[in-house]
This record gives structure tokens, sequence and C-alpha cells, in this order.
């Protein structure tokens, strides 16, 4: 069965428990020390991440910076060890990275500020072993 | 990445941003910088990959099975994946298909043929009382079989908090007189993962770094993995705003424990247990005791038993009542003791009084 | 002795002990002083309004004209780190509930950055306080072991409370228990100290008000 | 002579009651009483903290009446009081204190240090660390009858000049009438105007009085020195002469300790309360003000202020008769800033100007600088005031300072510039 | 042929806890006299006195990690008994009823198929044949018996592989040293190879179900309980926007996702049990069907009942019903009477305990004590005097006779009490494998009521979990009792028995409460009624006296027989050890020679 039809309305109030009262404050901070991280990437050309994980944000929080944040051109999911999903933010530079597990839950949760995310870029040992396939494809044509 | 691990890996179709995945989100867990994921993947893939699987013998004591069940839970790495692809569990009394005699035998050959290499795994506690006579195997007492495999051990893992600490045997009024490996054995590197039992990912985890890198890994004060121990419950948990906003559940079903907040009130002993429950979560991330709305035991910690009630708010005193009334009787009678003294004098000094005249003004 | 078995014996036993020879204390040190007793007046007294031991109680409360300006430090310090230390004992969450479990009367709270707040405010200002009697010739020439003594005993419970909050120095736990170990011995020398004020002032204010009352001063 | 230590610290012990102990618990150090001090305001000395002139009493209390300052005591760790400490606090307990109050009024945990100062002063006077200038006026309370060795003859002078003055008879010893009336010797010596003023106004109000031979002197050295035997003595000789005559009421003349000895110890002295009435001078012109009988034939010009004197005032309970008489007869009356119970002692009280050392009288110049600044500051060449000793210490101020201001008694302007 | 000898099996593996064997065989091999001892002690019962009895179930559920969760629930539910027997109007909220149930339930499917496949599978399954099997016949064959999706040949041939790259290694790990190739394995080597394959699969398929304690508990092994109720508040906001933007995740665990979760699991479970365990148990059963005359235990079965339609107080809501069948008779089904001191006692003639007014007594619970008595051998020993005490394990009886407990008690009962499902069950499996009734009371018959158990519960599941969630829709979301909560709201003196039916059997657990603090707790737990050791009557304990029907050993160097027996009942002995006296001091000075 579907739990989707559940309507079930435990609050009497108007508010959510993770609307304005869940929010810590923790969150407005990270904007300041995300623009620091995109200054350092410009200047040194540095990524950085920060593993949300690791602070004291309630859901209403990362709700909020992912709204905050919004959502940029890119987005790119990685079917590996369960799904992952990178995302571009409004502000180029910033990607919004969740990792899944096989079963779907979510198992880390990190900001990168990078020109292109780590994970995304090909490693030279696997593109070693991809022209090798190719190659043998060409061979297989022969 | 290069190295022979890695290259093991790729052959058996696991990629590099698997790998990479991997330790981004094994820092994560360890508590570690994001930065600290990049280097434990290049360590971890560089790390010689053996030719044969150590040995891993694990002797259970005054136990309840618990932490073997435990393990079973591991997603990453399973247990099966451990048995088959990195260690070989040489004995193993919930596991293991032979039995008695031929069970012994297995543990003595395993014993022998690694000598010095194998690595210990404990759970539960030793008892001491009655000559070790409260838990025998095979006709042997848990301390004596203790020693004789931690003779030939590379290091030993107290898995869960009856070996680690001595848990529940141990809890007032330890009737049978139970310790813990640390208490016995002196001469070995000894990695305590304390819980009741411990979060799987965490027995696993420590296993594969003690596997990878053959050093037992950073450890606190009371010998528990820092990248897993090193902080509160409460520091990661994610009701922590809530307690920060004076926020508190009062009971296991009103509107608070409904909104998922604070659980101070209700007994929990998130602000002095040290585990990773708040961040690995439990059975596959799926929730942790928290979550699930019961305040945390704090059962990585020594003597969680006896800390004074698991619905009693940490603020709160174990039993002043009856010390109070009697201390309030002993001072009420002190006070009516001196007030008759100082009745007494006063009266005495009175009748000392002789009026006084001119004369009584010069000396 | 590992940290956890601190806290728990400082909040059982340790806790039980203290609040014991409170008590104990406490009704010892009243009974002590209040047996002493007083002559009754035998004077016809003059009767007007405001003069009284009970209106004393609350009016001294309140600075006579012009003492602020004479000595603000006392006053202003003094105020300060009074009512940040009744703002912190009664109104911090976790001490609610431990009043509660103790005694089963309970009231709201304060959200903790307001009782962080506080607690910064109250340990400056008895920093101040703290110079003031270091400085000021009157205070420097009263004071006593005893007084350096209680103020230190009074500033802890503070100190280790909000670093226990915040995390500092050493971990929570062991924090947590010192917290308490050294509200403990506050409580264990208070009834025989200066800081037994807190009990006697009633009575003093009652009494002042009461014999300058009877001549129809109110004071 | 038998004044001994021991008869001193048993002398405490007898006096030392609950509202001692609630104090000497409750004091936190917060030298607050210093600031209200004016000997200590004065001089800026820290040893003149009203608190700290009571360390013997307080020594005494806990080594006498406390389980712990017993136990302290045993290992030596709080020493008893000696007699050489006892001397030393003479100046603290006589000298530096005019038993004015003012402290009492500032101590944020309410102790009464007045009260308690005149209780070390019972240990004091025994233990013959009195100043010889009090003993000496004691002395001559009892022998001769008044602090000043005055005897009846002086008084039946002032008597007679009276009434020459006024044409009327001043009755003496006679029973049946209203008022006893009280003169203190300082009247009788200085300011005899005073009895020519009460005549004339008594008279207007259709009052009858009497004086008594052998109770005319109001004063009471005895409570000044802190002899409560004493002190009952003397003011017994006004009791029985009053309950003797049958009058209704006694009055107290313009002098504070004679009034606080009158009207409030006095009871207490000779435990009982009498049976008739102690009334101020003030109360009773404050009455017949009220009642239309003191109609002013014109007022007084200058501008002036008022001194209220301690022991009538803030230690009296005699807080709002003198304001409105001094606006009835003056024109330009200006209220200072600490005036009814707030107001600064003039530095002489509690029989501190009796004490005729040059320390003490150094010191007491010292600590008029407070009464000089109010008159400065408020501009003014006029002060009025109504008690005698106070007058006293306030023109031996002026003389100190050459200050060239003039100083009244307030029944006297009243009676010169009473409607005839 | 064999001497008459006496083979002793120490450890007994596979199980949880410490448990020795001790068996005599005459000449020709067979069981002449079993004794079953437990041989490790914690004194738990003892830990628990004075403590508050709200705490008492995290200390009861530690007896036990595998059966995690049924110590915790039955110590929960005697201060609940307590309670309702003080204040009858005590009760615990319907959903936390369903939720419980819904626990236990997981509880049963997780543990009886884990014990199927890695407890008591390699008692039947020799995983050395299975490196001689086809692979696509293997297919074939468990094509043929079901149709679970992993069947395809690659499949069986990656298994295989993984087998043989492991055997060839030679390192075996926990497969050493075990009775391969002994006669007794009879499975084809395709048998064998489905049966390792899946072994394999269930590991996996474990770890998903017990999410199902993970949203409700917090956690697995040892999920959380509370008195009152259950610990997790029902976070369904269907009002709140942001709980639906982050897809149903809210305040606790049991939020839209959570819920979500606990409907895949009832469904997985459901899947394996009848794609996996119930084919492979008959395909297994069917070589085996000589065990069908071997390890009766005597006839006697017993089951306290569990799985309350309305609460616990209202046995006939009982999903598993309460009740006794005496000597194999099923039918009549005697009931059981708790408060009667005659009924349910204890007996410590052959056990390492003491009793005040002599060993020979048999004890209620309620009243029961219990002084160490340690008087066997000193460590290390060869072999326990039999005759006297041999055991750290009581032995419980039902009006002084042993009772079997477990899957086989409750299918028994269920079918004598005329359950429709169970009944059917029961005739289809007889019928399939061509065995008479009489069957049932053996081994193969323990081991095959386990397997139509599951099956039972787990469809059973699925309504319990539908009536959750229709009372959640109607607005019914409470799930704790929070009257009572406070210990001084107490009467002064209570008692109470918490029953459960854990899958191992029978449990109770029995506490008597004064001013608020256990004053006496007692569990008698399923393995303590199974594997106790001989009573004052000399009446063997049903271990013992399964192993003494009809066992005969091939070889006594390899008792593969006892094992295959003593596995059926999937031995839990932590919990079977049983401790309360304090009266310690005296233990300090027993010196055992």
């Amino acid at each position: 069965m579907s739990l989707e039809d559940i309507r079930v309305v435990v609050d009497a109030g108007e508010s959510s428990p993770y609307q304005a009262d869940a929010l810590s404050g923790n969150a407005p901070v990270l904007l300041r020390e995300l623009a620091e991280h995109v200054r350092q990437l410009m200047a040194a050309g540095e990524p950085t991440a920060i593993d949300l994980n690791a602070l004291p944000l309630t859901p209403a929080d990362l709700d909020w910076l992912k709204a905050t944040l919004g959502e940029g051109e890119i987005s790119v999911t990685l079917h590996s060890d369960g799904e992952s999903t990178l995302a571009e933010t409004a502000c180029p530079g910033v990607w919004w990275v969740t990792h899944h597990n096989e079963s779907g839950h979510v198992v880390s949760r990190f900001i990168e500020v990078a020109f292109v995310p780590e994970l995304v870029k090909a490693h030279p040992e696997d593109v070693k072993t991809g022209l090798e396939y190719l190659e043998s494809l060409i061979f297989d044509l022969s | 990445m290069q190295g022979p691990l890695i290259d093991t890996l790729a052959r058996r179709g696991v990629t590099r941003r698997t790998f990479f995945k991997y330790c981004a989100t094994l820092a994560s867990l360890m508590a570690l910088p994001p930065s600290a994921g990049r280097a434990m993947a290049e360590a971890m893939a560089a790390a010689p990959a053996a030719s044969r699987r150590p040995s891993v013998i694990w002797l259970p004591f005054q136990e309840c099975t618990g932490c073997t069940e435990s393990i079973t839970r591991s997603h990453s790495p399973s247990i099966e994946g451990l048995i088959f692809d990195a260690i070989s569990l040489d004995y193993q009394e919930t596991l293991m298909a032979a039995a008695g005699h031929q069970a012994e035998e297995a543990l003595h050959h395993a014993m022998k043929e690694n000598e010095g290499k194998y690595l210990l795994i404990v759970d539960g506690s030793i008892p001491l009382g009655l000559d070790g006579a409260y838990s025998c195997i095979a006709g042997k007492t848990n301390l004596e079989a203790l020693k004789e495999a931690a003779k030939g051990a590379a290091a030993i893992v107290a898995m869960g908090s009856c070996a680690a600490f001595g848990g529940i045997p141990k809890a007032n009024p330890n009737p049978t007189g139970a310790v813990s490996v640390s208490d016995i054995i002196k001469d070995k590197p000894i990695i305590n993962i304390p819980g009741c039992p411990p979060i799987p990912v965490v027995m696993t985890g420590v296993l594969a770094h003690y596997l990878t890198f053959g050093t037992v890994p950073e450890l606190d004060k009371l010998g528990r993995p820092k990248a897993f121990y090193g902080e509160t419950i409460h520091d990661r948990c994610y009701r922590r705003p809530f307690y920060d906003q004076g926020k508190f559940a009062k009971t296991f079903d009103d509107e608070g424990a409904r909104k998922g907040w604070c659980l101070f009130e209700l007994g929990c002993k998130g602000p002095v247990t040290y585990n990773a429950c708040a961040t690995v979560k439990w059975n596959a991330g799926t929730s942790w005791p928290v979550e699930s709305g019961h305040g945390c035991l704090g059962c990585s910690e020594p003597d969680f038993w006896d800390g004074g009630g698991f619905y009693r708010a940490l603020s709160r005193p174990a039993d002043p009542l009856k010390m109070a009334a009697t201390a309030a009787a002993v001072g009420a009678a002190a006070g009516v003791a001196i007030t008759f003294a100082n009745r007494a004098k006063k009266s005495s000094a009175k009748a000392a009084h002789e009026t006084v005249t001119l004369a009584d003004l010069e000396k | 002795m590992n940290e956890m078995q601190f806290l728990t014996w400082v909040r059982g036993p340790g806790l039980d002990i203290a609040i014991g020879i409170f008590l104990l204390g406490v009704l010892w040190r009243l009974i002590e002083i209040y047996s002493l007793g007083r002559k009754v007046d035998v004077a016809p007294g003059r009767h007007r309004d405001g003069a009284s031991g009970l209106h004393t109680v609350f009016r001294r409360s309140v600075p006579p004209p012009g003492m602020i300006k004479r000595s603000p430090v006392t006053y202003i310090g003094g105020y300060v780190f009074h009512i940040g230390l009744a703002i912190i004992v009664f109104l911090f969450e976790p001490h609610i509930i431990l009043i509660r479990d103790l005694t089963g009367l309970s009231w709201p709270g304060l959200p903790s950055q307001v009782i962080d707040l506080v607690s910064v405010i109250t340990l400056g200002a008895m920093l101040v306080v703290l110079a003031d009697r270091i400085k000021n010739p009157v205070k420097r020439y009263l004071s006593t072991f005893a007084d350096w003594f209680t103020w230190t005993l009074t500033f802890l419970p503070v100190l280790t409370g909000w670093m226990a909050v915040q995390h500092l120095l050493l971990p929570y736990t062991t924090m947590l228990a010192l917290h308490i170990l050294s509200v403990e011995l506050l409580l264990i020398v208070l009834p025989f100290t200066k800081l037994f004020h807190a009990f006697t002032v009633f009575g003093s204010r009652w009494y002042l008000g009461k014999i300058n009352g009877h001549r129809g001063v109110p004071v | 002579m038998s004044a001994s230590l021991q008869k001193g610290i048993n002398a405490l012990k007898e006096v030392i009651d609950a509202p001692v102990a609630s104090y000497f618990n409750s004091c936190v150090h917060c030298g607050l009483c210093a600031e209200a001090c004016l000997f200590h305001l004065e001089t800026g000395d820290p040893k003149y903290t009203p608190i700290h002139k009571l360390e013997p009493l307080r020594r005494v209390y806990e080594q006498e009446y406390t389980l712990l300052g017993r136990l302290k005591k045993m290992v030596g760790l709080s020493k008893a009081v000696t007699d050489d400490e006892l001397e030393e606090w003479k100046e603290l307990v006589y000298d530096s204190c005019t038993m004015c109050g003012r402290c009492s009024m500032v101590c944020p945990v309410g102790n009464d240090i007045v009260y308690m100062v005149r209780k070390l002063r019972e240990g004091m006077a025994v233990s013959g660390h009195a100043p010889d200038g009090i003993k000496g006026a004691t002395k001559r309370t009892v022998e001769i009858g008044g602090p000043m060795g005055l005897k009846w003859p002086a008084v039946a002078n002032v008597i007679k000049k009276a009434e020459a003055a006024t044409g009327e008879t001043i009755n003496v010893d006679k029973p049946g009438v209203d008022y006893l009336v009280l003169l203190s010797s300082m009247e009788i010596v200085n300011y005899p105007e005073y009895l020519e003023a009460l005549v004339k106004i008594f008279k207007k109000a259709g009052i009858t009085f009497t004086l008594a031979s052998d109770a005319f002197e109001a004063t009471n050295a005895g409570m000044q020195i802190g002899a409560s035997d004493i002190a009952k003595v003397i003011v017994s000789r006004i009791i029985n002469s009053a309950e003797k005559l049958g009058v209704k009421y006694v009055l107290s003349p313009e002098c504070g300790h004679a009034y606080m000895a009158i009207r409030w110890e006095g009871p207490n002295l000779i435990g009982r309360p009498y049976k008739f009435e102690v009334r101020h001078v003030l109360e009773v012109l404050e009455e017949l003000r009220q009642k239309g009988v003191l109609k002013m034939k014109d007022k007084f010009k200058e501008p002036l202020i008022l001194h209220d004197p301690c022991q009538i005032v803030r230690r009296g309970g005699v807080l709002e008769a003198p304001e409105p008489l001094v606006q009835t007869v003056a024109e330009n009356y200006i209220p200072i800033v600490d005036k009814q119970k707030w107001n600064w002692c003039c530095g002489g009280g509690g029989g501190a100007s009796a004490i005729h050392t040059e320390e003490a009288e150094a010191l007491r110049a010292k600590a008029f600088r407070i009464k000089k600044r109010q008159i400065e500051e408020n501009g003014v060449n006029t002060m009025v005031t109504f008690c005698a000793n106070c007058r006293i210490v306030i023109e031996e101020g002026f003389d100190h300072y050459e200050m060239n201001t003039q100083l009244l008694g307030l029944t006297e302007l009243l009676a010169e510039h009473l409607e005839d | 042929m064999n001497a008459p000898q006496r083979i002793v099996v120490d450890p007994v593996t596979r199980i949880e806890g410490h448990l020795r064997i001790e068996a005599e065989t005459d000449a020709s091999g067979k069981i002449t006299r079993a004794s079953s001892a437990g041989t490790m002690v914690r004194g738990i019962e003892i830990i628990l006195r004075g403590r508050d009895p709200r705490d008492a179930w995290a200390f009861a559920q530690r007896i036990c990690g595998v059966c995690t969760l049924v110590h915790g629930m039955a110590s929960i539910r005697s201060v609940e008994d307590a309670l309702h027997r003080a204040i009858p109007s005590y009760s615990i909220p319907r959903n936390a009823e369903i939720i419980r149930n819904l626990m236990i339930g997981a509880q049963y499917v997780h543990d009886h198929v884990m014990h199927f496949y890695h407890l008591h599978a390699l008692d039947w399954v020799d995983v050395v044949s299975a490196l001689k099997a086809d692979p696509k016949a293997t297919s074939s064959l468990a094509q043929s018996i079901s149709n679970y999706s992993k069947s395809s040949p690659g499949y069986f041939a990656d298994v295989q592989k993984k087998v043989k790259t492991f055997v060839e290694q030679g390192q075996l790990g926990i497969f050493a040293n075990a009775y391969w190739g002994h006669p007794a394995y009879k499975l084809p080597p395709e048998a064998n190879l489905m049966a390792v394959a899946h072994y394999l699969e269930a590991l996996a398929w474990q770890r998903d179900v017990v999410k199902l304690h993970a949203i409700f508990g917090g956690k697995n092994p040892h999920p959380n309980f509370v008195v009152g109720g259950t610990p997790s508040a029902i976070s369904v906001h269907s009002s709140s926007g942001a709980a639906k933007a982050r897809g149903g995740q809210d305040g606790t665990a049991v939020n839209m996702v959570g819920l979500q979760t606990v409907q895949t699991v009832i469904k997985q479970m459901k899947d394996f049990v009848d794609q996996v365990y119930i084919p492979d148990l008959l395909a297994i059963a069917s070589f085996y069907k000589d065990w069908g005359a071997i390890g009766s235990s005597g006839g006697n079965y017993l089951s306290f009942g569990d799985m309350p339609e309305k609460d616990i107080w209202t046995p006939d809501s009982f999903l598993i019903p309460r009740g006794v069948i005496l000597d194999g008779d099923i039918s009549k089904v005697h009931p059981i009477n708790m408060d009667d001191d005659n009924e349910i006692q204890e007996f410590v003639s052959h056990a390492w305990y003491k009793y005040k007014d002599g060993d020979d007594k048999g004890l209620h619970p309620w009243k029961g004590e219990t002084e160490f008595n340690y008087t066997g051998p000193k460590p290390p020993y060869e072999q326990l005097d039999v005759d006297q005490k041999y055991s750290w394990l009581k032995s419980p009886r039902w009006k002084g006779k042993p009772m079997e407990v477990g899957p086989l008690a409750r299918a028994l009962i269920m079918y004598a009490t005329g359950n429709k499902q169970m009944k059917e069950l029961v005739d289809y499996t007889l019928k399939t494998l061509d065995v008479p009734v009489a069957a049932l009371f053996s081994t193969l018959g323990r081991t095959a009521a386990r397997g139509l158990e599951s099956k039972v519960i787990a469809d059973a599941m699925q309504g319990m979990f539908d009536s959750l969630i229709a009372n959640i829709k109607a607005g019914d979301v409470k799930t704790f009792n929070e009257q009572y909560w406070d210990p001084a709201s107490w009467p002064k003196s209570m008692k109470g028995v918490g029953l459960m039916e854990a899958p191992r059997g029978g449990l109770s657990h029995w506490m008597v409460i004064e001013d608020g603090r256990i004053d006496n707790y007692q569990a008698i737990v399923p393995s303590t009624w199974n594997a106790g050791p001989r009573d004052t009557a000399g009446n063997s304990g049903p271990y013992e006296a399964s192993l003494q029907h009809n066992h005969v050993l091939h070889d006594p160097k390899q008792p593969l027989e006892i094992l295959r027996t003593i596995h059926s009942y999937d031995p839990c002995l932590a919990c079977a050890v049983h401790v309360t006296d304090p009266e310690g001091e005296e233990l300090i000075q027993v010196k055992v020679k």
C-alpha cells in the first residue's frame, strides 16, 4: 500500500515543527564561510568542502540552506554503491553533494567549492582502462 | 590513486569513484574534516593487498551474543564480505560449523598456525569469582582461555562494553566478579569498541582500519578509537538545537516528542556519552535511539548501568530525600542543644551582673 | 575513578552529603541565631505607615537616595551578580529539572542562549566586584580570608557551569562533574560563612524595621 | 576601683541578643556603611567604617554564642578580646561614633549598627574604657544633678529671670498640672531664652506646667557612656518626680539624647511603661500650630536652613513636626538635600561633645566640614535647630572655621515672632 | 562396534551462550542418558534488585542479544502487569500494542530464518559437497520449488565460484573442522549449493528486516522500550509543507519515510518466507524424513500465548493461544494459572543453587529464591558428576512435569485450538513429506514448525500494519500512557508477571516491587524449560529426553546427531542462566577441590 495518501493532521496550530521555530540560526553563518571559500577558489584555485553532517543543523536549517543557495545549471548523478547527486547551486562553483547508500539512505552530505567536483573527473587510471576497452572494440571491428 | 589494493578492487569492479565516495563518507562518519577523505583514499589505495587473509579468533565469555548479532548487521563492509574477502574468521562459536572437540581443535590449530599474527576479538566480560567457575567453555575458565589466546595475538579487540569495561555482569553488585579484558591483559595492544552492542559499522570499520594499515588506530584514554568515540552523542545530535533553545519533550508522546525536541529531561545520556550513533546511525542509517524517541542509555561509557537510572535527567541527584530529612533533624537537634547552652550562658552572665555604679567606670 | 564515575559520585552521594550538610547547617545556624531572643520594648510605640519589619525587608532592596552615586560599583555590580545568579540558578532548564525532581515544583525556563549571556554578564560583574574589593580602601580594610574564599566559591559554580555548557577546557562530563562539585562546596560552606546572609538578611532587615518602626521611623 | 575586662565581657554576654546575632551573620563586608559615616567621609580613613567599630562585640558573640566560634577559639583561630584592644577601640566606639544611626539607614542587609554600638558601650564602660570626658559628665550628673555640675539655685535663677521677662509666675513642684517641664543643663547655662519662650506659648495655649526641684535635668550621661544601671538611676529621678506630682505629660526639651533617654530607653530601664506620657516640645508646638494657637506677628526674613538633630528625628521619630513649624516662622526656609531622617550629624552627639582630648576635638572639627558645606552650598547665614547639644557643637564649629553664621533655637525663634 | 562411553560436546556452537552436553551411549552407540549443562552465569537478576522497575527492561534485555527483543518486552510487561493488577484501569495505548506486535513479529521471522540458515542448516547441509554441484541443475531444482528471482545458473555459478576460491585458499575460517563428509549428510550436491547460496542471501536479507526494529526502537540488536507504551512518538504531519518537501522526514523515525520502510520490510519478510525459507525447508526435510521418528521430548508442550489483538490481559484475543498439551494428546488443551503456587515451579536438585527449605522442593517464581551453590569440579575439568548438581540452569516444571516450549509447542496448540491457517499448513506439510502425524513430535517436527509459524506470523503482520495506519489516519497518534509513569504514584507493594512467547518459546519475567523498587526478579526463559537439568523426581529436561529418544551415533567422535536435535530447539543459553539471591557473601568462600 502507499502511504502517499496519509493525511493526518497532528498539529492543531498553523506552524510546522520545522519552520521558523526549528531554525537553529547556524545556517546563515555558513554563507559567510562559503563566500570565503569561493574567494580562495578564485585566488588560489583551491577547492574545499564543508561536511554538513558535522554541523549542528536541523532539517529545517538544511532546507533553508538549500533553498537559499538555489539551483544552478548542472546536476550530475553518480551511480555507484548507491546514488550520489552533485548539483551546482545558483552560485557557480558551489556544489551541493549528497551521497546515498545502496538502500537509498543519505550517508553523507557536503557543500563542495570547486570548479568541478573531484568525484566527477575521470581518473587517468580509469581513462587508461577505457582506452584499452576502446582499442579492444576497434580490434573487434577489424 | 594507485597501489595494489586499488588494483585488486578494480579487478573486482570497484571504480575509483566508488572508492573515493566510500572514503569521503567514512571521513564524515569519523567526524574528520572533508579533506581527510582524500588523504584516506590515497593511503588506503596504496596499502598492499594481502595474499593471505589475516586470521581472526573471536572468543565469547560472559556475553549475550548481541555483539555477534550486531556485526552481522554491518552493511559496508558486510560480515560475509569480511569473511570471504578480508579475514579468516577461524573461531566464532555462534557462526562456526564445527562443534565440541572439533571446534576446540580449530581454535588451537588457528592459534598455532598464526602465532603472533592473529587478531583476537573478545566479547563478554571475564568472571574472576569462584575461581572462574561462573563461566566455562570446554571445562576451561574464561580467564584461562583468554590468557592462552592472548599470548599469541598481535592485538586484541575488546568488542562491546562487557569486554571493554566489564559491562552488565560488572553492574552493581557484580555477583560473579566480572572484569574487562584490559583488567587482565597488560602486555598487548587492546582496542576497546564499547557499546551495548557497538554500532556494526564501527566494529567493521575499526577492523577494516586495522587490517588495512596493520596498526592500532588512535585511541582515547579509555582505549576507544578516537575516530568514532571522539565526540559526544549530544554534540552531533540532530536534536541539539532544541536543547539550545530550551525545548524539551516531557513525555514520550507529547507535542515536543512528536516534533523531535530534546530528550534531556527524559534522561538522555547523550551529553556524557562518546559514540558515533548520531552520525553513523543504526541499521544502514535507518534510525538511532534518539531519533526513535528514547534517550541515549550511555552504553559506550564505563559503568553506565550504575549511572543512576535511564529516565533520570543528568542534572538530577540520586536519592537525597532520606539524607535531607536526617540532616534536617540532626541540624535542628544541634540548634536546640546550642540554644540551651546559650540560654544557660546568658543566664549566668545575668546572674554575675553586679549593679553598675560610678566606681565601676574606673579601673 | 574515571570521569563518568566522578560525575555519578558527585550527582549521587556527593550531592546527598552536600544537601545534608547544607540543611543541617541551615537549621542549626538559624536556631542558634534566633533562639537568642530579644527583650520586648515596653516603651509605648509610635505608629506610622511604612514603619514595620515587613516594609523594611522589601524596602532595603532598593538603594537609599544618593547612595548609587556614592558607591556605583558596589550597587550595580552587586545587583547584576545577584540577579544574574538568581536567573541562572532558577531559570536554566537543567536546574529547573533538578528543582522539580527535588521538590516537585517547576516553572518555565529561559532559552540557553539567554542563560549563556547572563552567565557571562554575571561572571563579569563578579570580577568587577572583586576588583573593587581589591581597590576600594574600605573593602580591602574589611576583607578577611573568608571574603576571598566565599567569592571564589560563588564564582566557581558559575564559571564551571558556563564552561561545561560551552565545552571549554575539559570534556563536558568532567566539567559538569566539577560544576556540581563546586556547587556542593558552596552548599556546604554556605551556612558557616558570610554566605549565610542569604538566610539572615531577611531576619536582619525585619529586626531593623521593627526596632525603628516602634519609634515611628520607616527605614 | 572595680572596672575589669571580665565585667566588660560579662556585660556584652548579657546584651547580645538575636538581632545582634542576625546582624553579624548578615554582614557581607560591602563597606557601604562607611559611605554613611561622616567620620569616614571627612577623614577617608577606613578604620572609621561603622561595622569595623563593632569588632570586639562580634568576636565576643562568635566565641560565646556560636558553636563554630567556640571551636575556633579553642584551636586558637579566634583570639580573645583583650584590654589593650578595647583601649584601642575607645576612639572608634566613642570619639568617632555619635550614634547618629545614619549607617543603619543604608546597610543593604539591614544591620542596625547603632543598636549594636549602644550595646558595645555597655561593655566598654564597665571594663574601664570609656573616655574621661563622658565619665566626668556621668559622675557630675549622678553626684551633683547635671552633667555640667549645675544645682537647683542656677535653675531658680533662670526661672526668676523668665518670670521677670514675661511677667508670669512659673510653678515649681506644683502637683496636678498638665506638664512637667524638663530642661537641659545647656539650656540653663547657654540658652535661658528657651524657658521664656515656653512660658509665652503655654500661656497662650492655656497649658499649665511646673518645674520640679528634684528633677529639672533632662540629660542622661549614663546612657551615653553605656551604663544602663546608671542611666536608670538618672532617669528614675524624673519618673519618680512626675509620678509624685501626678502630671499628665513630661515635656522633653530641645535636647537629642535627653529625648531618647526619657522617651525610649526609660521604660525599658525601669522595666515598665510610665504612668504619664513623654512628649517632645516640638510635637506639642506642632499640635498647637495645627489648632491655630501659634499665630505669628511677623516672620523671620533671612534665608535659613534646618538642622535635624539625629536623636530626635532619625532615632526618635519626631519626623514631621519641625518643618511646618519652621515654615510658619521663616519666610525664606530652604529645604536641604539631606534632611529629616537623612540629615548629617553635627559631629558631637552620643556623648562625643563631652570628650575634650585634642584628638577628639580635631576629629570633630574635621567631621564638622559636612555641616559647613551644607551652609555654604545653600548660601545662607542662618541655621535653625532644636537640640542644645547640637547648638553647642555647631557653634564650636563656626568658631573653629571662623564662620559668620547665626544659629537659632526653633522654640525661641517661634516665641520671638509669636503674636502677642 | 563402539564400547559404551561418555561423549562430551562442549562448546555446543551455533547457539547463543555456553552449553555443554554429556551423553552416555551403549555398545550400539545409542544414547542412554544425556545431561545438559549451562556453564555460564552472570547474575543479572541479582543485579536488578533494588533498581527502578522502569529501567529493568534494559538489564533484562541483555540476557540475550539474539532474541534481543523478548526479554525487554517481557520485563516491560511484568511492570505493566503489576500496575494493572494494582490499578485495573491501567492500559497500554492501542498503537503501542500494534507496534509491539510488529516488533515481536519481525523478531520471530528474523530469528527463525537466521536460525534455519545460519545456526541449524550446517547440521543438514554439507558445504564441501556443494562444490561438486552443477549450477545448471541447481537452477532447475530451485526453479522447480519456488519462483524466487535469484535462481539463474549464472547466479549459482557465482556462488559456487566464491566458495571454491574460498576453499582453495585453504583458509576455511568458520567452516573449518566441521563434520563434512559425515554419512548422515544426505542432500545431493545441488541442494547443498542452493542452501549455501541462501545462507548468504539470508545474511543480507536479515539486515533489512531489523530496520523495523530500528525505526520503532532506535537500533537492533537491543532496541529500546518504555513502560507504558513505545518510545518513539508518531510524527506524521501532513499539514507540514516543509516535512513533505523533505520527503516525509519528520521529528522522529516514525514518520512517512519510516512507515514506508516498515511496509517494505514486511513485504520483504513475507516474500523471503514464501519464496525461499518454506521451499528450502520442505525440500531439505524430504531428505531427512527419518528424523520424524527421532528426538521427541516426551509429549508435554506449553505456550503462554502472544500477539494480542486487544491487550495482554485478554488472552482470548491472542494470535498465538495460551495452554498446555500433555502426553501428546492434542485433543485437549489445559489452562494455565499463573498465580497458583503448585503450577509453575522451579527445582534446583541438580542445579548449582541452594533453597532455604531444602533443595528438593519446587518454588513458585514470585517466591523464588536463589543462592549460588557451586559444587561442580574445579576448572579445568573433563567431566561433570551428572548424578549430583551439574548445571547453572534450574529445572522449571508445570504441575511437576517437564514442558517443551517453542515453535512446536505453539504450532501444536494453535493446531489443537483450531487455527485455520496453521491447520492447513501442518496438514499440507505432513502430506507433502508423506509422514504420519506422530512425526510432529520430533526433531524434524520442531524444525518444520518453526518454518510454518514464520509464515503465519509474516502473513499476519500486514494486517497489523494496516490497522496502525488506519489509526494514524483517524488521528490517533497516542503511543504512551504517561499516567503512573512516576513510581512515586505507585502502590507500595506490587507484583506482576510479564508473559510472552519468545521465538524459542514461553517466557515469563516475575517481578516483585516494593516502594517503587525491584524487590525480587525471576526470569523463566524458554531455554530453561528446554535445557534445564533433571528435577527432584528424576524427570529429564526436554533436551535430555529428546537425546534419549532414538539417537544412535554413527561416530561418537563426530556427534552430528546430537547437534541436530539440540539445534532443533534453537538453544539460547545466556537466557537460560538464572540467578537471584543477593546473599553473595558465602560465594567467595566456596572452594572447589
